[in-house]
């Protein structure tokens, strides 16, 4: 069940973050996520950032210990697991606060689209993929302290860009307060929208009931990746 | 297929299990518009309880072993939830079945208490495999058993079953509980490991955990056909993947059943299709279900 | 893969289970060139047994539900058996395990010591779960199961190893007899039922029988995990179909293994494959056998 | 597991052998059997007659029970199992003997080459299914007591035929001792041989070891249909 992975490399994207590179490699679709098992420490669920790595900020106990670990290590992995990011139209809007960029950063990858992101963060240092956004993508970068780029959150930034240009869609991951706004945005300009959304997970696959949201749906199983219709009714109306 | 069960009238005979999509009330919500007769909540203790750490749970490949160490969030958060989706479950002729553990006989008794209101019958966990103080280490000790019944049962109004292990002497549980409880749903999930040989450790956090699905079917049809003799409703639980196992389950002389690990093996609309295909049995053979409960006695 | 259990080396700790291809001469050669370290024959016990009428046996799609109530021709005639093969096992250096049984410590006793010369080691069934007077019904009760086991073990100068059923309380079990046996073989079958919902009956003569293959895999290897903290050699039966599997008893405790059902599920060569795929992980990681046992407890 | 099938027909053949047509079919090969369960009575291996029939006789409590079903009754079904015979050349001799001739007929429906059968039984009144032996092969008749046909054992006719015709190989089922002598003459003759063997079984799947021979063959699995040749040292230097 479990695929265990050695570690071949650790990059330090920011001061709270480091992406994982193992030596295999999973068939995963962008948004997708697996569970990341550490012998007699836990297990918690994290997004693919690309087909053999997982980019992780360090948030508590066991990103504390995943931090700690070195070149020739060994995880357990399984997944992939959840929902994914669909390619809607030619010309998508991508929306990435924080850690979110991990799943946006694959997707606008595996787009075959023109791309707009908007990449958010407390301050320059931690904004991620910077290199991997501008390849695939037209990139506007945002930070709440203005030391880079606009200066701001993310959904300010996206009213902006949404009063001058259109889009078919929106994908859009971050914290869930920024979820909430870019859906009920999304749902004003009556552009169609997908969001990645977290909770903390126990069995992964949609089995224990833990992660459900108000209307039933498993955070683990019927997403992470919801559209905004699913939501609008439990995040706006609620 | 309406039955009767200590006289409350459920629509059908196919129930959740406890422990699967319980957790809060948009999970049950989901199960109970998918068909289910009943809906059993998780476990329900006094207190908030964080349970086990991660790996609460091994994908076996018919089946799981779990050890969520009875995670919840205490009656009184939990009785939020049920408040959310009473009315709802009411108008569409849903049962809500309590589980309840506690420590005890006085914590069972106050959970058992606060809890009633909202529900149409409590099923007592004392076989519970991988929580310290809880569960299968009450009900292995008869004595324990019996008085968290009795407690119980003197303290509500609606019908109380006890949740039995195959772990346990069944004469013994059986003989000790039966005029008592109003009922017996058997069986709880068996001791079990999984060790990942790449990691070379068990997999679970608490190292052992309960094995459900398939694996422990055989199991539970031996212990509801031996519980049959003691005269009270049965509720079978343990492995139910389709209509052919309820069918066995009901041979046996349970009265009703309980789906559990199936829920992901055929997904959640797995009770309307369980319906059919015991439907279809009974059709075929021109009975009904009460015509076959305990038959495999005859 | 050699290996020392009790001062006897095997050339492999691939054996043969109790109840398998056991029942005569012909059956356990078959199993002796097919690559196992050692066979263990059925269950002798003092008299003739016919056992319990057919059906014994129902095929699951992987294990078997049996309850073939220990038919053997009697220790007399069964020396006669193992007198014919005796002299090809010891020249291919295959050991015999005798399995025995018997109604109480004499019977067993007697058992013992008739066919200590033709034999390398002893192994007491004090937990077949479907023989009335017998197995399981000695192995529920720990003074009985300590009697017996004392009685042969003052009797014979062999080792002497106790087969645990999965069904009763590990802890007490073990402490009652790990001062007295030289090792445990766990698990035995676990009780169950299987109905035929056609005919509406249990299949089995007896009803009840005794659950083997990968359905008790994961109870058998957390047995071995609870055993193993006595610090006795243990042999780890239940479920094991292939290489992964064994691996995991290995890692749970066990220094010796014993196929039963895969026999049938994977073909009679079954002992040379799951030899093949333990030594390829081995291999792959640079391991001996000996640095795994035991390894999922540190 | 069990097919349970309705007796829509039973058939006096003899007056101690019964056919038992049911309502269900089981694509067998000629020679391989099926355990037939009466549930609280007893489970017994019985060779195919056809494909939905089983031809029965009366030796002892199961088969007294099998006699006394009647039309409608239901019996349970597993198979088929075991081994079969194969057609090996074109001109074949098949030798049965009593209910030995079930599995015979069937095989001697299911080749195409040119057969001659030797059918022979305690008395004519014994002997079975002279009308489909003769429709797919010659058949030559004998009998213990001589009421129809030769009098003497098939093994007797067997090597009167062998003199005077030459055959690719030989098919036989019967008693025991019938079958040992089979054997034989085939070796003296230098004919390829098979027999069907008959033990009592347990599990009928090569699981408990019960009905082994002392060359460690089961029956039920590796037979019930043997060659000579995994026989002949068995049965001729045992």
């Amino acid at each position: 069940m479990y695929e265990v992975c050695k570690i071949i490399n650790i990059i330090d994207e920011t001061p709270t973050v480091k992406t994982f590179v193992l030596d295999k490699s999973f068939k995963f679709k962008p948004g997708q996520f697996a569970m990341i098992w550490l012998p007699e420490v836990n297990e918690k669920p994290f997004s693919f950032a690309s087909e053999n790595s997982f980019t992780i900020a360090k948030v508590g106990p066991f990103t504390d210990k995943m931090h700690k670990l070195k070149i020739g290590d060994k995880i357990a992995v399984r997944g992939p697991y959840g929902s994914y990011f669909k390619q809607y139209g030619e010309k998508i809007l991508a929306v990435a606060g924080g850690v979110g960029a991990v799943p946006i950063v694959t997707a606008v990858e595996a787009f075959n689209a023109e791309i707009t992101t908007i990449l958010g963060a407390r301050n320059k240092d931690e904004l991620l993929f910077i290199d991997r956004f501008k390849k695939h993508s037209k990139l506007l970068i945002c930070t709440d302290d203005g030391s880079l780029g606009f200066k701001g959150y993310t959904t300010d930034l996206m009213e902006k860009v949404l009063k001058e240009e259109s889009f078919d869609s929106i994908i859009a991951c971050g914290p869930e307060v920024m979820l909430k706004k870019v859906v009920k945005i999304a749902y004003e300009h009556n552009i169609p929208v997908q969001v990645s959304m977290e909770r903390y997970m126990k069995c992964g696959i949609g089995v224990c009931g833990h992660c459900c949201l108000d209307n039933g749906l498993c955070v683990c199983k019927d997403g992470p990746v919801f559209t905004g219709e699913q939501l609008r009714k439990i995040i706006i109306y609620k | 297929m309406e039955i009767k069960l200590c006289g409350i009238k459920f629509k059908n005979p196919i129930f959740l299990a406890s422990g699967i999509m319980g957790d809060n009330a948009g999970a049950l919500k989901r199960i109970a518009i998918n068909g289910a007769g009943a809906v059993t909540t998780k476990s329900i203790g006094l207190k908030p309880n964080m349970g086990h750490k991660n790996p609460v749970i091994v994908e076996l490949d018919e089946g799981f072993l779990n050890a969520v160490g009875l995670a919840n969030p205490g009656v009184d958060n939990y009785i939020e939830e049920l408040k959310k989706i009473r009315g709802f479950l009411d108008k569409i002729g849903v049962r809500i079945i309590a589980s309840i553990y506690g420590k005890d006989e006085e914590e069972f008794k106050e959970v058992a208490k606060k809890i009633e209101p909202y529900v149409d019958m409590i099923e007592l966990n004392i076989s519970c495999p991988h929580a310290k103080g809880y569960g299968l280490e009450i009900g292995q000790d008869v004595d324990l058993s019996y008085n968290v019944c009795k407690s119980v049962k003197s303290a509500v109004n609606i019908p109380v079953f006890a949740k039995i292990s195959p772990m346990v002497n069944i004469r013994e549980i059986a003989e000790a509980l039966c005029n008592v409880v109003d009922g017996f749903t058997a069986i709880n999930t068996v001791k079990g490991m999984v060790i990942d040989i790449n990691m070379k450790k068990p997999i679970l956090s608490n190292k052992f955990g309960g094995l459900s699905g398939k694996y422990i079917k055989p199991i539970g049809v031996r212990v509801v056909y031996e519980l049959y003799e003691y005269k009270k409703p049965i509720i079978g639980v343990g492995g139910i993947f389709n209509g052919r196992d309820a069918l066995e389950y009901f041979m046996a002389g349970a009265s009703a059943v309980q789906i559990g690990s199936a829920v992901y093996f055929r997904g959640y609309d797995v009770f309307n299709k369980i319906y059919k295909e015991i439907k279809e049995f009974l059709d075929k053979e021109g009975l009904e279900l009460k015509d076959i409960i305990g038959i495999a006695h005859e």
